[in-house]
């Protein structure tokens, strides 16, 4: 019998597998970015399971809420599905392609299965650790004084970027000019 | 949910009441609309049908339900079949995380010949802990039903007004989620339960350089600690809902109808439940980061109970409890239909803003302000918790 | 772990209705022959001269991408908004306001540049 | 089939399982599609990918830094798709071609 | 301690945020405020160091000032702190970093006022204080290699500052591309030392040297990590073989030249290996190298210095050769006399650096000596100044520099690890040094006066001399720290009693160390007497008898040739290596090829072809098929690894 937290962690996994296919598969990108959307918020769910709720509602601020309104505004915008194909060409490159992520994901799949199935669940949390809110109150914490350089370094990025994406934006000729 | 049948019901039916409310609402939010515009420009307003004209919106939504079913051209089926979906999904998944109540506690009692064990019911569709959070996180993805209308419809205008709309939507999420930064330091949590029990009870209590002080005749509200957070998250929420004076996205000048040009019959009212939905969420969040959530002014949580179960409302201490909080739900309701108001009163006052005007008051004035009411707050919360 | 149950079940019901109430009006109204001028995309009554990829300011998705930029300065002031108090009561709230002090500032460059840049500039 | 009924109470393994799938969906898109916007998605289907294993162990190792590394890999991700997109819109603009392949005569 | 944690802060933060200030209005013509701000930044870092190193002296002393910030990186076994230590080694280097740095700012003030872009060099030249600090203050080796880095690339941005001449960006690029070779073996240098002993930190690395463990051999684990940190010196220090890129970087502004290219970063290899010493001695071989490459840049790049006529270029070469110096004294165990003469290479070749730099405003950015002479009367204060490091390079007492030549001299005769020919190479160098720069004196300021008539020479504002004037007076008082123990009566000096705890005496495995006054006394004598020799031959040749420079150079032609074009080392590398190369395989085609390994060839070109055009096609610019090959590898490990 399946527990309502396993049968969640099921719904939500398939889920967010089924569209995460769908971003790779579908033609037109508008829908590989609405399929992102949901896998976003599936992934969400998922950290929800695992008790990091902070974590999934940051998820759907930053991926769900921004990062893919910009994909989707960005495909609005300049309606960037111009005939061309789909995927990429070449029996051999497909091939090796196919053939290292299977690979990959068999040797992933192998090792997961022969280092933790033995361990069959979580063990459950202490009733004081279970309060979001204390969970939080501990990402804060060493966010703020063991990862203290990493945050002021994002911050450095984030000003890098903005001015970057800016005057990327900007540029309107290339690098050739008339000569 | 629950451990036992009767537990899952119950939450189950709380669920399906709390879209009904706003779904329900919106009717009467259209009348008043209607009537306090009517009031406001001297004119009478819908008046006809029932009494005051309360069943005009009855028969609105049956017209609504026998107007003739349109499918543009070239549009995409699935969006633009799915945008009034995605319209009324954000704003109710943002208002159920929201308690709409004190929780109560219910005894075991016997019913249908079973004993039914203690249960403890809040009045909110699930509490993850983390409320604010998630419901900002919730109501982000209201961007997406405006893109998938205006790119569903495959129309010029509905596509500048979806972008339009969108691009509106993100500009002002950022005062919105920067000016609660203030009132989340002076709480101290993202719980909405902590949030409102910290602003219950009557004198203002606050610490002036490690003394406490009180103001006995002011309730101990958010909005005396953080009334500049308080004005930019009401301002920036009116632009958050593409409400005047910051309906640009439906400029019908510029932009025709904006992103639901194309849109008809009950697939257009269904943008409108999520507009008020949102309108809703945002009074909901007032009430409760600056107005005290559910709990009444002046008057104690407790003495509502003993006034309920004194006073021979009810007797068995099940339904007091049950009653008490629909006492504070009411009362809840009361404040979010006041924000209400004030949102119709504005539409009918204010002019609408030009698009960069609009732009401009989002990122070089709202933002700045929300960020200097931050770094204020936290310069206040950190210098005044010292005594000098 | 109820709640993200409660959570999904809403989330189903919103969908459910709101799929139910799209097919009763489309199955309810009534249904005349398909008129081309109808049918066309609505611009007030004028044919459509431009085609759909007609140009659209770049400066939409400029915002957007400001916005992502600056939603996770935001996101990363709500972990520090909630244990601020909690630093300040401990003897270091010096600390954590000049932590956060420097994030702000970077923050305010980064605005100030960008309103200086005019990249926020719609009236152009 | 007889199946374990303990293989299917829900523990690590079976979020790392998720993260790796999800994690060569992603993968396999990033290698296979033509169109950079697309690529620049599954990027971001691996990053969340990477981020369910994070947090699968940081609830596993009942600590917090896992979590504040999947916020770090949220803000860089958000940072890569920022700069990625105004790559690929700056490229559309001039040239009118989204396609990978294209961006092999940006060279010199 | 709190308070020493928010020194250590504004110490280094200062600088950083005068950087940001100016690089944010980095388009800004206004000279004097970002000047003024730049210098305030540094010399708040002043401030903080002296109070810092104030807590190094007393009664209750401390051995050494230290704080730690946060965890850098917690990765397996390597544990790094971002923690800043001031102990008797960094704490001079502090000091002078900052002092001289306030004073080189200032001076840039002037100097800067009428250039184009003074915000961003102020913000360049703040970058470098901030980066400089980190590479001294740095607990460890990593964070020592981030300002290693940073400061190369700010003297990259400053050397190609002028970067619209092309022959300047083309310097910049030099020094950055000399460097990059000899950071390459710095940090191979590091990761054989955390292999050796599992940490980076500095004070760990010593506290667990082997004891007594001395390598004799070449190829010891100890003596491959020295020559490795050696090669990373060599390139920052510009040593042999890397010394190339330093005349070149005279392309700077002249400032910089002054506080990046004389006073600083160039001493950050001689920094290095004094932090390091403990572990050097272990190493007597690679000590052996440090000498002998020392002793012979100091010589070769002295000798070079005798012909060139831009007056940078001869205090570049200056440079070189007495960083060599520095490199002999710690190649011969005397870490101490290195430091010290560190110091004292600062104040008094800063202050060259800005004569000079006071010179070319004044002559309108002409930088050749022949067009200049007689300057005195026009630059009274440069003059002055300019005289008094003239007295100190050449190592005239009482001023800073013989005090420092001097002990660096007698360690190299008395050391068990010196040698009579480095001390012969020494006292050579010196008198060329004094011939050189008293070539530079008549040429510049004495003699008659060949300034073209359209030039007017005018004194620099006080903004410019007042830099000039303190470091005058430090040329002139700095020695007095390390006055040699003879002269004492016997007694130790005070430099000696500060090194005391820090820098490790050279083991008794290694020899005995000479005693002798007598011996002492003669070798000051010799050396100095040789000195005011050349210096008064130089007189002679260029302001009495100004002809005779030319017929001699006429009659060593070779030699004089040979030294003008610097040793034709470009030409060398052409002529030896790659011309010889092409004779001898023409030789071979004539009479092999054609008959026996053509057809070979032929086989073996086509084989290399079709390598060729296979592993072209690994390259084609798609990003995707780069993805597969990242994929594969990624497989490929992972089975590795799993295996």
């Amino acid at each position: 019998m399946l527990s309502s937290a396993d049968f969640l962690f099921y719904f939500l996994g398939l889920v967010s597998l089924v569209f995460g296919l769908g971003v790779v598969l579908f033609r037109n990108p508008i829908y590989s970015a609405l399929c992102l959307v949901i896998t976003m918020i599936s992934v969400a769910g998922i950290f929800g399971t695992l008790d990091a709720w902070f974590i999934a509602g940051v998820q759907l601020i930053v991926y769900a809420g921004a990062v893919t309104v910009l994909f989707v505004m960005v495909l609005m915008l300049f309606d960037l599905k111009h005939e061309m194909k789909t995927f990429s060409k070449g029996v051999i490159g497909n091939g090796v392609k196919l053939a290292a992520s299977g690979v990959l994901l068999g040797m992933l799949g192998t090792y997961i299965w022969a280092t933790y199935a033995t361990e069959p669940t979580f063990k459950p949390l202490p009733a004081a650790a279970t309060s979001s809110i204390k969970a939080t109150k501990d990402l804060a914490t060493s966010l703020f004084t063991t990862y203290i350089f990493s945050f002021e370094v994002i911050g450095i990025l984030l000003l890098v970027i903005a001015v970057g994406a800016v005057t990327l934006s900007r540029i309107t000729g290339g690098t050739h000019h008339a000569d | 949910m629950g451990k036992d049948v009767f537990e899952i019901v119950v939450n189950c039916v709380k669920m399906l009441l709390i879209f009904l409310v706003m779904v329900q609402l919106v009717p009467i939010l259209v009348w008043l609309e209607r009537r306090v515009s009517a009031f406001m420009q001297n004119r009478f307003g819908p008046n006809r049908v029932g009494p005051l004209g309360l069943i005009q919106l009855l028969a609105d939504a049956v017209k609504f339900l026998f107007k003739e079913p349109f499918f543009p051209e070239k549009g995409m089926a699935v969006m633009y079949y799915g945008a009034p979906i995605m319209a009324l999904i954000p704003g109710a998944l943002a208002l159920a995380a929201i308690p709409l109540g004190a929780p109560f506690h219910l005894e075991q009692f016997t019913w249908l010949g079973r004993e039914w064990g203690p249960y403890d019911f809040i009045m909110q569709g699930y509490d993850f802990g983390v409320g604010i959070v998630i419901v900002l996180g919730v109501s982000s993805l209201g961007a997406y039903s405006l893109l998938m209308a205006g790119w569903g419809s495959s129309n010029k205008y509905s596509l500048l007004g979806a972008l339009r709309a969108s691009a509106q939507m993100v500009s002002y999420e950022l005062a919105l989620g920067l000016s609660l930064v203030g009132i989340l330091m002076v709480f101290n949590t993202f719980s909405f339960y902590d949030i409102i029990a910290q602003q219950t009870g009557m004198p203002l209590t606050f610490n002036f350089f490690g003394k406490v002080h009180s103001i006995a005749w002011l309730p101990n509200w958010g909005i005396f600690f953080n009334p500049l957070g308080a004005l930019i998250f009401f301002c920036a929420s009116f632009a958050e809902t593409n409400r005047l004076p910051f309906d640009l996205p439906e400029a019908e000048g510029e932009l025709v109808a904006g992103f639901h040009t194309e849109y008809g019959g009950f697939a257009l009212l269904m943008f409108y439940i999520g507009e008020y939905g949102h309108m809703m969420v945002a009074s909901a969040l007032m009430a409760t980061f600056y107005f005290g959530g559910y709990t009444i002014p002046y008057v104690a949580n407790e003495s509502v109970a003993n006034w309920v179960s004194s006073g021979g409302l009810a007797t068995h201490p099940n339904w007091a409890a049950f009653l008490t909080s629909l006492i504070f739900f009411l009362v809840f309701l009361l404040k979010v239909f006041l924000f209400l108001l004030i949102y119709i009163w504005v539409r009918w006052t204010l002019p609408r803003f030009r698009y960069d005007q609009l732009m401009d008051l989002g990122w070089k004035t709202m933002l700045p302000w929300a960020l200097f009411n931050t770094v204020l707050t936290a310069v206040w919360l950190a210098f005044s918790h010292r005594p000098v | 772990m109820s709640a993200l149950l409660a959570f999904l079940i809403f989330v189903g019901i919103l969908a459910g209705f709101g799929a139910f109430l799209i097919i009763l009006s489309s199955s309810l109204g009534p249904r005349p022959k398909p008129n081309p001028a109808k049918n066309m995309p609505y611009e007030s009554g004028v044919a459509g001269t431009e085609t759909a990829e007609s140009r659209v300011s770049v400066k939409f998705y400029l915002t957007a991408i400001l916005f992502i930029i600056f939603d996770i300065e935001i996101i990363f002031m709500y972990p520090w908004a909630l244990s601020f108090m909690d630093f300040v009561k401990s003897g270091q709230g010096m600390y954590i306001l000049g932590a956060m002090g420097i994030f702000i500032f970077l923050f305010v460059v980064g605005l100030i540049w960008e309103v200086k840049s005019k990249a926020l500039d719609w009236n152009r | 089939m007889p199946i374990n009924p303990e293989a299917w109470k829900v523990g690590l393994d079976h979020y790392l399982y998720l993260s790796s799938l999800l994690f060569i969906f992603g993968m396999l898109g990033v290698l296979m599609r033509r169109n950079v916007i697309v690529i620049l998605m599954c990027i971001e289907l691996m990053l969340n990918a990477v981020n369910i294993s994070f947090i699968a162990f940081s609830r596993y190792a009942e600590s917090t830094n896992g979590q504040v590394m999947v916020f770090f890999v949220m803000t860089i991700a958000a940072a890569e798709a920022a700069v990625g997109l105004a790559l690929a819109v700056t490229v559309f603009k001039k040239f009118k071609e989204v396609n990978i392949r294209f961006f092999e005569h940006l060279k010199g | 301690m709190m308070s020493n944690q928010i020194l250590f802060a504004i110490l280094l933060l200062a600088p950083f945020v005068g950087f940001m200030f100016n690089g944010i209005r980095w388009k800004s013509h206004n000279a004097t405020l970002a000047g003024v701000v730049a210098t305030f930044a540094v010399f708040v870092s002043f401030v903080c160091s002296l109070l810092l190193v104030s807590q190094l002296f007393g009664a209750n002393a401390v051995p050494s000032v230290g704080t730690r910030f946060f965890e850098w990186m917690n990765v397996g076994g390597l544990q790094v702190q971002a923690g800043f230590v001031i102990d008797h080694i960094s704490a001079i280097m502090v000091l002078v970093v900052t002092g001289v740095g306030t004073l080189i700012h200032m001076f840039s003030i002037g100097y800067m006022s009428h250039d184009e872009r003074p915000s961003k060099y102020f913000a360049y030249l703040n970058f470098f204080l901030f980066n400089m600090l980190l590479l001294i203050l740095g607990e460890n080796l990593l964070l020592m290699f981030v300002g290693w880095e940073g400061v190369g690339l700010c003297s990259y941005l400053l050397i190609g500052f002028w970067f619209t001449d092309s022959e300047k960006a083309a310097a910049g690029m030099k020094a950055f591309i000399t460097n990059r070779i000899g950071d390459a073996g710095f940090l191979l240098g590091i990761f054989t030392l955390f292999f050796l002993f599992g940490t980076v930190n500095f004070s760990e690395i010593i506290a667990r040297l082997p004891a007594g463990g001395i390598e004799m051999g070449w190829t010891g684990p100890m003596t491959v990590a020295c020559l490795f940190l050696f090669v990373g010196a060599t390139g920052k220090s510009a040593q042999i073989p890397l010394y190339v890129w330093l005349p070149d970087a005279m392309a700077g502004p002249t400032p910089v030249s002054a506080l990046i290219h004389a006073a600083t970063m160039v001493t950050a290899g001689v920094y290095m290996i004094v932090r390091l010493n403990p572990l050097f001695l272990m190493a007597p071989n690679a000590l052996h190298v440090v000498a002998v490459v020392g002793a012979a840049t100091a010589f070769f790049a002295a000798t070079i210095g005798l012909t060139q006529w831009d007056i940078k270029k001869i205090l570049a070469y200056s440079t070189v050769s007495q960083l060599g110096y520095m490199f002999l004294a710690c190649g011969v165990g005397a870490f101490g006399a290195g430091l010290f003469h560190v110091m004292t290479h600062a104040f008094f070749k800063a202050l060259m650096f800005l004569g000079s730099g006071s010179v070319i405003h004044a002559m309108h950015e002409e930088q050749d000596v022949r067009k200049m002479g007689g300057l005195r009367k026009y630059l009274p204060i440069t003059h002055a100044t300019f005289f008094i490091g003239w007295l100190a390079i050449i190592g005239i007492p009482p001023f800073a520099g013989f005090f420092s030549k001097d002990e660096i001299l007698w360690q190299t005769a008395s050391s068990p690890l010196g040698h009579k020919a480095l001390w012969v190479v020494g006292v050579l160098t010196a008198g060329i040094t004094s011939f050189y720069m008293t070539r530079l004196m008549c040429l510049t300021f004495w003699g008659k006066s060949r300034v073209p008539k359209e030039t007017h020479p005018h004194e620099a504002p006080p903004v410019m001399w007042i830099p000039l004037a303190v470091l005058a007076v430090l040329s002139t008082v700095g020695g007095w720290i390390g006055i040699p123990k003879v002269m004492l009566g016997g007694e130790d000096n005070w430099l000696e009693r500060w090194f005391h705890h820090v820098i490790a005496p050279v083991p008794e495995a290694l020899g005995h160390a000479v005693h002798s006054h007598a011996l002492e006394w003669a070798a000051m004598g010799v050396s100095l007497s040789f000195a005011v020799i050349m210096a008064c031959l130089a007189y002679t040749f260029y302001v009495s008898n100004p002809s005779l420079p030319g017929r001699l150079a006429q009659k060593f032609h070779g030699t004089y040739r040979l030294i003008y074009n610097k040793y034709f080392v470009d030409e060398f590398y052409f002529a030896r290596i790659i011309n010889p190369l092409i004779d001898a395989s023409k030789g071979l085609w004539a009479y092999v090829d054609v008959n026996f390994i053509d057809r070979t060839t032929y086989v073996l070109g086509d084989v290399v072809r079709g390598v060729g055009s296979t592993a072209k096609s690994f390259q084609t610019g798609n990003l995707q098929q780069y993805a597969m090959y990242i994929a594969v590898g990624l497989a490929v490990t992972m089975f590795l690894i799993l295996r």
